[in-house]
Parts: structure tokens; C-alpha cells; sequence
């Protein structure tokens, strides 16, 4: 999931979420990146729009616990 | 076949007597199934109903027992078989409707009768709770009497719950026949009572009649969910299955998706999605406003 | 938002979630590192089950899509 | 449940769901067939409307164990 | 789904679901018997708990969305 | 269910869902193909509509989590 | 979502979820197999318990239907 929170950082600070970017917070952090999952990752996120992904999500908690119980 | 009843059809009987048997004979051959009915208790008049009733898919074929039996086992072929149900008052049924329909049509035929002192209860007796809409009086002590839970409440006498006040098999006293009748309760089923029948080649107890519809409704889904189920869990595709078992892969590969939190498109906004509910999960737990955003402070 | 992203990456590499840590992260983000807030999440979540709070939330995204779609 | 599976492979290939139908394909399974009770399933079913009946089960696969045991 | 009614009637009479039990019951119901689909049915079934697999109520996503909405 | 996987990758890729293209799928993931099963498979996804069937899953892995929990 | 289909195959036969596995079953789909996706995927998968995973998936659709009905 680390890979998610550097592009979610990125997103939030208003950079660039881009392979370099992604790679400077995860090594930052210590995480010994691999580049492959980082080419991954920007280029899912190429056609994902962040803020209303992030929008449903904050729409569901409540509904989840409907579904989850 | 018994000594006794060879004996019985050596014996010489009156021309009136083979008439009648020939008749029944005739009767018993020309249905498609051939019930006894038992018609102890209905008076000759409801009975009257019930044969008009029944006319067109069945007929009712009253004669004396013996004749009956003699009839029967002259037949012969399967139907002596319900020889055995020849006791007390009973009929002969004959209809070309399946056995099914005829005990279908016979329950529904039975009428509901007022129950005499001295009669068996046929079944538990209930008061009903309610408003008996009797003026107050020495009724309600009467209800009480008998073992009903009754006041008197705003004027009149009330049942105050569902009140059994006889078991199946006990005697009808006085007192309840009297109460009963007061209330118009009438906890007979009167109606010809059908015994057993025979049918094709096969006989049928009035539980084997006794069809639930329902039941049966409820075991085709049964079956319809095992074999669904079997079909998905033994991943054995049918044209019906087919796609909850793509679901179901589909859903398997989500799942893997987002717990591995795999870089790919498919997963990406469910994954952003699952990272700022684990954000803002976590900063639910921070007392500290200080520490927090201005978007997460509680 | 991004404070709490660092700590959650930090949580998920198994690096402590220390103060110089924190600001890593945030400054390879390209973020301007407010120290007190830093000190101020640093000292919140010492006695958080992070595991235990992601944990809560997995159930909810679950709903968003199934809303969302 | 046996004549219940017997009278649904009937239905399911448009063949009559009748006494000898029913009869052939138990015998076929190696039932030790009841004439009364094929007499029952087969009166039973002409009053059920048995693509309903199997739609709904079709719906609430989920229901189906309790029903089933 | 003929094919799995068939098994089902054998596991229930107890008779061993094999290519010949199984075809012999789909003919009895006038069924054009595909061989391919009678060893398919066989060979899914082989390492199954049947019983087990009848009452385990069949994945189906399709119902999950109720929870979510 | 890795022949429903096999299928899923074609429908994916925009191949056709035939027996030849299952069986070399899994053969290249080392299965010990059944013929039969590929002909069942095939066969019964014959008349069903994929994507729909897709999408009623899309929905479902939601609860997922919420069920794992 | 092929990628992980292909993933999902091999876990079932017990192959290894390696790069020269996935993409060899990728290929046999006719997919033009990105490299660094393949990367990508084994290094997401490898510290996953994918069984554990998927009864997630398949735990959650099964209980929604009981409510639903």
C-alpha cells in the first residue's frame, strides 16, 4: 500500500505524481523501491481521477458498516 | 382368499342382492380411482349439498356394507384392498379426476357443525380471544366456568385471550356445548371423510393425499439451489451458472487486487479509495487536534 | 492529509514513525515541514494501533465501489 | 428430494413431467421408484408454476443451504 | 444444468456418479446426452465434497451491491 | 477455477473464448488440460453475456473486506 | 485485471507466480505483455497470502443475499 500513500502525498502537496517523485518519498521513507511497481502505479493512475475516487470513498463509510455486518 | 369367503360367495343371496352388487360392480369399474368415504354424523340433507356438489367429478355410492365388500371383492384385482376401510357408515366414491384432486375437493367440501354434548372433540376447542358482544350477565361466568379468560369490559362480555377449553379427544359437556352454541362456535368439519382410494393399480392413504403445494415449491428451490450451488463450488459451468462463477472469479480477482494492493488500472480508484478510509480511520483515533488537518479534525 | 500519509507509509515499511522520519518523507514530497505538527502527530499516534485502525477501515472503500459503480 | 431432481431434469429438457417420465429416470438412477409418491409429485406440480419457483431460487442462491438441509 | 441434477440424484440414492450412471439417467429423461459435458461433470465432481458443496450457498457478487447502496 | 480464470484473460484481451484459445492458456500455466471441461466451459459461456455478468461482480468485492473482517 | 488472472491460474495449479510464468500464460492469451506490469505484479504478490485473499471475496457476496431476500 505504500505505493498508493507516496502517489496519495504527491496528490495532497500538489507535485507531480510521476516515477521520480514517487520514487524520492518512498526511498525517504526507507522502503527499498522497486521501479517496476512504481511505472505501475503511475501509469494506473494516468487515467484515475484522484479526488473522486477518493470522493466515493468518502461517501461509503457509511454505508459499509451496513454491508459488512 | 379366506375360507370364509368363498364359503360367502358359494352362498345363494337374493336376485335384489346380486342386482345391487352388479351395480356396484359396474360403479367400481367405471371410475379411474374408487374411494371409501366415511358419512358418519352428516345429516341427509348437507349430504344431499355435498352430492350436488360433487356432481359432474365424482359420485357418491351409498349401499349396505356387505353388499359393498361383495362388490369389491367380486372386482377383485387390487380394489379388495379396501375392504379393510368398509366399516361403520360409509360410501363409495368413484371419480376419473386424479386421487389428488378428489381428496382435494372432498376437504374442501367439509362444512363447518356445531358440536353436541357428548361428542368427542375432533380437534383442540379455542375460544377466541374478542368481544362476544353478550350484555353483561351470568354468561361471563359461564365462559369462565368452562376455562375461557373472559371479563366484562366497556358494556359487554370479552375474551380477553385465545382460550382452550377442550383438547382433541375429550368429551363435549354440557356446559360447553351450551356456551359454544351461545358464541356460534362451530368446531366440527362435517363432510365426507375420505378413507383411503384406490387408484390405478395403487392405494392411497389420506396421507399420501395430502398434498402441500407448497412444500413442494419450496423443494424445487431446494434442488434449484443445490444444484446451483454444487454447480459454482465443483466449478462445473452451466449455461445458469455460468455467470456467478465469472463473478465470482471476478470478484476473487479484485479481492487479491486490493488486499496486494496491485499497481493496476482495474484497482487504482478503489485503491485510493481504501488508502484515504485508512486515512481518515487512523486520524479518528489521534486526540490531538494539533496533529491533524483541518479537514480530519473531529 | 499528507502528515498522516507519511505515517501511514512509514507504519506500512516498518520504519518508526519518529519525528526525522516524518519530515523525510514530507520534504521529498516537496512538502513545507511544519515542525509542530510534525511533534504534534508524532506524539498522537504513540498510543494508536495503527494496524488496528487500518484494519477498521478496510471494511469501509469495500462499500464505495459497490455505491459508486 | 430425489423425484424433485427427477421432475426438474424433465423440465429442464421440455419433456412432460409425467408418471412414466418421472419413473424412467429414477429407475435410471437406481431408485426403488414409489408409485405414490410419483403419482403425488407429478399432481403436486400441475399446481406449480415451476420457472417461477426456480427464478427465485435462482435469485437468493445465498438463501438456499437452509432451505436445502 | 440437467447434467448437475442427474449427480445430484445419484449422490442422493447413494449410487456412484459415474459416466455411465450419469448418461444412463439423462437418457431416461430423453436427453441428447454430450459425452464431453457427462466427463466434465465426472471429473469437476471427482475431488468434491458433495454434500458439503450443496450447502455452501454459491458466491454471487450480484446480491453484494444491496449492501453497499 | 482456473478454467473460468483462462476464460476471463481472453474476454479481457478480446479473444475469442474458443477451445483451442482456453486450452493453450492453460497449458501455458502448466494445467494438465481436460478436454472435456474446456468443451463444458466453452459451451456453457455460449449464450451468457460476460461483461454483464462482470459487472454484477464489479459491485460485489466491495463487501469483500467487510465480510473478511 | 489479466494480469492477475493469470496470477490467480498458476496459484491454482501450484505453479510459481514468477515473471517467466505469468508472462508465458499472458502471452498464450495473446497479450502484448507489458514487462514491468508482470514486475510489477509477482512483487505485489509476494508477500500476500492469495487463498486468504480471495475468501475474502468469496466470504462477503454470500452473506448479502440472506439479507436481501
Amino acid at each position: 500500500m505504500e505505493y498508493v500513500y507516496a502517489a496519495l502525498i504527491l496528490n495532497e502537496t500538489g507535485e507531480e505524481i510521476n516515477e521520480d517523485n514517487v520514487t524520492a518519498v518512498l526511498e525517504a521513507a526507507g522502503v527499498d523501491v522497486e521501479e517496476s511497481r512504481v511505472k505501475a502505479l503511475v501509469a494506473a493512475l494516468e487515467d484515475v481521477d484522484i479526488e473522486e475516487a477518493i470522493e466515493t470513498a468518502a461517501a461509503a463509510p457509511a454505508a459499509a458498516p451496513a454491508g459488512g455486518s | 382368499m379366506s375360507e370364509s369367503e368363498s364359503v360367502r360367495k358359494t352362498e345363494t343371496i337374493p336376485q335384489w342382492k346380486q342386482d345391487e352388487v352388479d351395480e356396484l360392480v359396474d360403479f367400481v369399474e367405471n371410475f379411474a380411482s374408487v374411494g371409501v368415504v366415511g358419512v358418519t354424523g352428516i345429516p341427509s340433507r348437507q349430504l344431499q349439498n355435498m352430492r350436488r356438489e360433487l356432481h359432474g367429478s365424482a359420485t357418491v355410492r351409498m349401499s349396505r356394507n356387505t353388499l359393498l365388500v361383495r362388490a369389491l371383492e367380486e372386482v377383485d384385482s387390487g380394489y379388495e384392498d379396501l375392504v379393510d376401510h368398509i366399516d361403520g357408515q360409509v360410501a363409495l366414491v368413484g371419480t376419473n379426476d386424479n386421487p389428488f384432486g378428489l381428496y382435494k375437493q372432498l376437504e374442501a367440501s367439509k362444512t363447518p357443525a356445531p358440536i353436541n354434548a357428548g361428542e368427542i372433540a375432533p380437534n383442540d376447542i379455542v375460544i377466541p380471544e374478542g368481544d362476544t358482544g353478550v350484555d353483561p350477565g351470568p354468561f361471563v361466568g359461564e365462559l369462565q366456568q368452562v376455562g375461557a379468560q373472559a371479563r366484562i369490559m366497556d358494556g359487554s362480555i370479552k375474551v380477553t385471550e385465545d382460550s382452550t377449553v377442550l383438547e382433541a379427544g375429550e368429551e363435549v359437556s354440557v356446559d360447553l356445548a351450551n356456551v359454544l352454541s351461545e358464541l356460534g362456535i362451530e368446531p366440527k368439519e362435517v363432510g365426507l371423510d375420505l378413507r383411503a382410494v384406490y387408484s390405478e393399480g395403487t392405494l392411497f392413504d389420506p396421507e399420501d393425499l395430502d398434498i402441500d403445494v407448497d412444500e413442494y415449491r419450496a423443494d424445487i428451490q431446494s434442488a434449484v439451489s443445490a444444484a446451483t450451488n454444487l454447480s459454482v463450488n465443483a466449478v462445473f459451468p452451466t449455461t445458469q451458472t455460468a455467470p456467478t462463477l465469472i463473478a465470482k472469479a471476478t470478484g476473487e480477482a479484485k479481492a487479491l487486487g486490493l488486499a496486494a494492493a496491485i499497481e493496476d488500472p482495474e484497482f487504482m480508484p478503489d485503491l485510493v479509495a481504501k488508502a484515504d478510509a485508512q486515512l481518515r480511520a487512523l486520524a479518528a483515533q489521534i486526540d490531538d487536534e494539533e496533529a491533524l488537518p483541518e479537514e480530519l479534525r473531529g
